[in-house]
């Protein structure tokens, strides 16, 4: 074990996979020879060389047609998307392209071989640009998984998950946590599996849910509700799509009651089908409606940030009327 | 170029606009409107069995072609579109390829695919989407594709592969580099070829491909099939350059125009470009100067919008014609043997036709599978519960409910 | 009043706008001289003139590109994607750019002036790409809003205040009844609300909604659902961004249950939203947990696309089961 | 072009590859790099008045830089861009238009928007996103726009303000178009100017904006400014032609390279471009080179992937220093005035920056006004639930808690 931050522990996962595979590349805007503008690629170019580790024209459509197109040849594709706010001009590679690459043929192609990284997340001044969380506007696509880490341990054994996972994957880094993330991490390979959420903390009142970058918050969140006796249970979705739909439920049914926490605006947030499912699974279960505590429906702001974001204060807030409705 | 901005440094004290059809494009033919050879065209090298390898493949999409226009109008299948007018550019140009190479097409590139040998009832399982398509029954006819043939499977958003094109060829090239230097050292055994319309060549996947081709040398040969339209849009709304060829000095791409109903100077053409490609790394772009004598699709009416006289004017110049021509000049085929195969593989088509036709649709886990490499728990649960539901209503879903397990 | 399908529908509604303003301007692919494949525009070029109606080289991002700069111009700009399935190389300007114009720059610019047309939704046997229903991509992005119109009167009225409306506007045009929909529509001009659903038809024992051509299927399941004795309320949404909560908050709180269905696959589709919001309104008063009626987590199919749709049969049988719950 | 394919059509019956380099591009300059006129070149026409308000505000904009680039590091503002080595081309191409020409840049034009008329109370203002920052305080520090001054507000997605720029444009032009005749039936009186670097060049938007611009005939002058590096990407990572302007024949637009770091040759160029623009409808366009001296930003160090040498040979190049020269030559310019100027910008630029740090930061209600015209009834409750909930913690949101109504 060593003590990694999560931009070392992604580091280290695609330093793995280079080893792994003569034909692996790692490709996007700045992530050669500077290795990348957060560094997450750094030495990697000097180490399996410039045919393997580049910049490339700044295009994102370009990144994603030509990383579809590497992975179907069948090399592991491992494209950086500078910001996940610059993904859009990818969206139609990524959800008209990668996604249906399998369906589409009858498996006679597919992409697989896929992954994206990309930096997401607010809480750096960064403003409408450099702060949007666009998980769920993936999440509406069949074809897809979308993996999000909470600590440099996750990172790593998600990332090489996600790498080797023989589907399309999109990997959100919470970008604020980079370098604020410290923790131990193996120095040797391992893999967490895909799809299934992690309980953090076990209680007994009410099941709080987040992914990410939020999980710091939520996890706050719980301190404050703890010095008021309340209970909580702490749960990391971790995989998006596919998302672990029973460890939440039998959390729910235990507990009655759901807080759901993401960065992103609310309004059809992923938060909204954690939401629909649960109601469903847990219906004579719940004993308050299912809260969801998100970003407001406005353009990620900058100057007002705090008054925008959710908060661990929020997630309180929603906690105390959960429990006390 | 050795400075940072990476451009020719040549200063110039005039205040002078460079044209906006500053080059001069050429367009390579060897073949004229006849069929005869252009004076002072030479033949380029090409074997007997390619020749008619070439020219049974168009006599075959054209058979196809007709054929199954007719059956969309009887309402046997519900889509079709035609190579009509470039069958020589599209099979000429697969031809001049190792059956290796990798081909990413738009749609109308049957005749590449036939030419890697694709089975007639293969076209046909494609376009009924029964239960031996190898796509599953999942697209809209014309949408084919086979790992076999090394033809990628077609898919309708436009542009979209080509800068998949772009990676899929550097994916080719990696294996050739060596690892000290960074630079080839074999000769490249297979490369890519991407079709495309002059109206996808308006996409910004367009620009990111030919752009990261460039930059990254991937070999890849860009082949625009320039027909004059996109839909209804006629090619002077699709763009103010000199064609597509133009823009290939902008990507730093070596560039040809060729006359795209001559079989015999886009076999030439692609040849040189694909030796270009393997040798160098680097991509080529090829225009191909055709018309789209057929309407663009069985969903579409050409006289909506261009006139009777234009089509006619360009149907007199038939690619098929010109290149039989040749064929029968050079002694390489009897026009009464022609005629003759012409009629067989007519009834051959209708036969297949009738086959296909009958062949069960997909079963009902088709519908969920290839989604991702195995179903994942969410769907395989909606999969469940619409087993359960097509079992309590038969009737209502009669082409999987007698099937289901 | 005449009698029109919803192609006329449209093309009055556009008509009335060029007439109304001489900067006005129609552009797309094949919406020229050709007046579009679904001939939606017809009529315009040859009317208004080639500077105001014109084809575009075939490029999504260019077209919102180009809508968004006129737009900001001050000139209603009425753009056409073909097909919503073409919508995505757009999405960059679109999430991005038109939804962000007005809030980024405090209001100094903005893009109301746009209004972007595109037909959606399957049961046309046009597979994956020429079927899909992608509202709920954008519903997450606030600054836009989002009309699906249900038949030729909804078309016209709809369209004609997406049009006036200060805010970006996608109009989401359900091809399957272009034709299929023929009804009275007033020659003159009218305009409908936007954010405002429509009870269709009155009931009490369960609500159904929908938007768009699931209008259609959904009323046959309440025919259905008649014959067994359950009294049907139908609420058509109409506007999905911003959409009328309070309509059917206070239609759920006095039937109890809720059946939603829409076309687009079930995971984040818009319907998750309606859950969430819902379950949180109505939450005392919920007699059996809220239902999704919609595609399935694939992309869309075609051979078997009986199967896939959201039919009046599953739509009947959640029926049965919400009110047999 | 009169065919279909809307091509130029000369056979040739030769197989050859157009050049990858083929267009020859000259640099057009005027002062050489000491700031003299080369000889054989002509001056071209400039008043006094606009020489000295080109000069005023390249020394403006190279103190505020300097000033700001401090500011960051001292922690005061959190995020900077300088214009360093490219105020020149910037400031003596906004100083060709009329200044009801709207610019669209791209984040490194703060010279083009000083030249119109920005007050330098507000470039702080915005920069400390307070209440009196025209944007309300919702961008990133340098994300400037003014309506007033027809000034696009910077959007931080690059190149998407390329194909707005063709819309936008094109909307200056309808009125001046005959309803009868489709063409123009008077000189257009406003256009449109779309700055971007040449890395954001290789966006998909940049291949739409131009090809529309081009198609659409829409009076826009791209003006792509080479500065050698996107972020660390060097240009020959970026593109393999010949620059930006090898691609302007690609879409059939009149283009002009420049030598960027002298003011006159951008000048003149971005004259006759808006000249031939408000003439003709079509779009230009121009590149001009220089060398991007600073850092890409304030986050970003160049030591990571670019020689000191390398820049060094740049810095000497300065296009400030250029024109200077040649003010002076004029006698235009007294160079102690000069340096006494320099001084009381600075100071002033100090007092600014401490008068706009303290201005308050925007109300809360701004955190919600904008998305639409007025708000939405769900973003309205949206925003009462904050405000109970800011007014029962006020002291975790004390910028907004003692200003809520
Ligand atoms: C992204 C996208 N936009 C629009 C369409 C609809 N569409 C299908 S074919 C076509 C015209 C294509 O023209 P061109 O590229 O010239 O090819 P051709 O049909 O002439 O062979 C259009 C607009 C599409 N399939 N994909
Ligand atoms: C769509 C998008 N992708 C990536 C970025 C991140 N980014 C900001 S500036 C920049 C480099 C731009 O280089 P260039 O266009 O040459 O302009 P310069 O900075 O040299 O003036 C990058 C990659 C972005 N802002 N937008
Ligand atoms: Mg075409
Ligand atoms: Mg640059």
């Amino acid at each position: 074990m060593k003590t990694m931050n999560m931009l070392h522990a992604i580091n280290s996962a695609l330093d793995i996979t280079m080893a792994e595979n003569d034909h692996a590349c790692i490709f996007g805007e700045d992530v050669g020879y500077f290795g990348g503008v957060f560094r997450a690629t750094s030495g990697l170019q000097e180490k399996y060389g410039k045919h393997r580790v580049f910049n490339t024209p700044l295009t994102e459509q370009g990144i994603a047609g030509f990383a579809n197109g590497l992975a179907a040849f069948g090399a592991p594709a491992i494209a950086e998307i500078q910001f996940a706010d610059y993904i859009f001009p990818a969206f139609d590679q990524i959800v008209n392209e990668s996604a249906k690459f399998r369906y589409r043929s009858g498996n006679e192609f597919n992409v697989g071989n896929l992954t994206i990284r990309t930096p997401y997340g607010g809480g750096i001044a960064g403003g409408l640009y450099h702060s949007q969380s666009p998980e769920a506007y993936f999440a509406h696509t069949p074809g897809l998984k979308i993996v999000v880490p909470r600590d440099p341990y996750q990172a790593k054994g998600l990332l090489r998950a996600a790498i080797k996972d023989d589907n399309p994957v999109i990997f959100f880094e919470p970008k604020r946590l980079y370098r604020a993330s410290v923790g131990e991490v193996p120095e040797e390979d391992y893999s967490i599996e895909l799809g299934k959420a992690e309980v953090v903390q076990e209680g007994k009142d009410v099941t709080v849910l987040a992914w990410g970058a939020q999980m710091e918050i939520i996890s706050a969140a719980a301190e404050k509700a703890k010095e008021q006796g309340i209970s909580v249970e702490l749960i990391d979705l971790r995989s998006i799509l596919p998302w672990d739909v029973e460890t939440v439920a039998n959390s729910v049914k235990k507990t009655g009651r759901l807080v759901v926490s993401h960065e992103a605006p609310i309004t059809n947030g992923f938060g909204a089908e954690i939401v629909a499912t649960i109601q469903q699974e847990c219906f004579l279960h719940l004993e308050s409606p299912i809260a969801r505590v998100c970003g407001l429906d406005t353009p990620y702001p900058l100057a007002l940030e705090k008054e925008y974001i959710p908060d661990a204060l929020k997630v309180f807030e929603a906690i105390k009327n959960a429990v006390e409705f | 170029m050795t400075n940072p901005n990476n451009v020719s440094l040549n200063i110039s004290h005039e205040l002078a606009f460079i044209d906006s059809h500053a080059l001069n494009i050429p367009t390579y033919r060897v073949l004229n409107e006849q069929g005869g050879v252009s004076e002072g065209a030479t033949v380029p090298e090409i074997d007997q069995a390619t020749a008619l390898k070439i020219y049974d493949t168009m006599r075959f999409i054209r058979a196809l072609d007709e054929r199954m226009q007719a059956a969309q109008r009887q309402g046997r299948v519900s889509f079709y579109m035609q190579c009509l007018g470039e069958e020589a550019a599209v099979t000429a140009s697969a031809a001049a390829l190792d059956d290796n190479d990798m081909i990413m097409a738009q749609y109308r590139e049957q005749a590449a695919l036939r030419y890697r040998g694709f089975t007639l009832e293969q076209f046909m399982n494609q376009m009924f989407s029964n239960e031996k398509d190898l796509g599953k029954g999942r697209q809209m006819p014309i949408h084919y594709g086979s790992n076999e043939l090394n033809y990628m499977t077609i898919s309708s958003p436009l542009g979209t592969q080509i800068p998949q094109a772009s990676g899929y060829a550097y994916g080719q090239k990696i294996k050739h580099i060596n690892k000290q230097s960074g630079e080839l050292d074999s000769e490249i055994d297979n490369i890519t070829i991407c079709y495309f319309g002059e109206g996808a060549a308006s996409e910004g996947d367009f620009h990111a491909g030919l752009n990261m081709a460039a930059v990254h040398k991937a070999p890849v040969i860009f082949f625009a099939r320039n027909n004059g339209y996109a839909i209804s849009t006629p090619a002077e709304e699709q763009f103010a350059g000199d064609g597509i060829a133009s823009r290939g000095v902008g990507y730093g791409i070596k560039t040809i125009r060729v006359d795209g109903g001559d079989a015999l100077a886009v076999y030439a053409a692609t040849k040189t470009a694909r030796e270009h490609a393997t040798k160098t790394g680097e991509p080529v772009l090829i225009e191909s100067l055709a018309y789209r004598l057929g309407a663009h699709s069985t969903s579409d009416d050409p006289s909506g919008y261009r006139s009777k006289d234009e089509e006619a004017s360009y149907r007199e110049n038939c690619p098929v014609a010109r290149f039989r021509t040749w064929l029968v000049a050079q002694g390489w085929l009897d026009e009464q043997e022609d005629e003759k195969v012409k009629e067989q593989v007519r009834e051959q088509i209708l036969d297949a036709l009738k086959v296909a036709e009958k062949v069960a649709k997909p079963p009902l886990e088709d519908l969920i599978s290839d989604v991702y490499n195995t179903p994942i728990p969410s769907l395989q649960a909606q999969y469940e519960q619409l087993k359960s539901h097509i079992k309590k209503y038969p009737d209502a879903y009669p082409i999987t409910a007698g099937r289901i397990k």
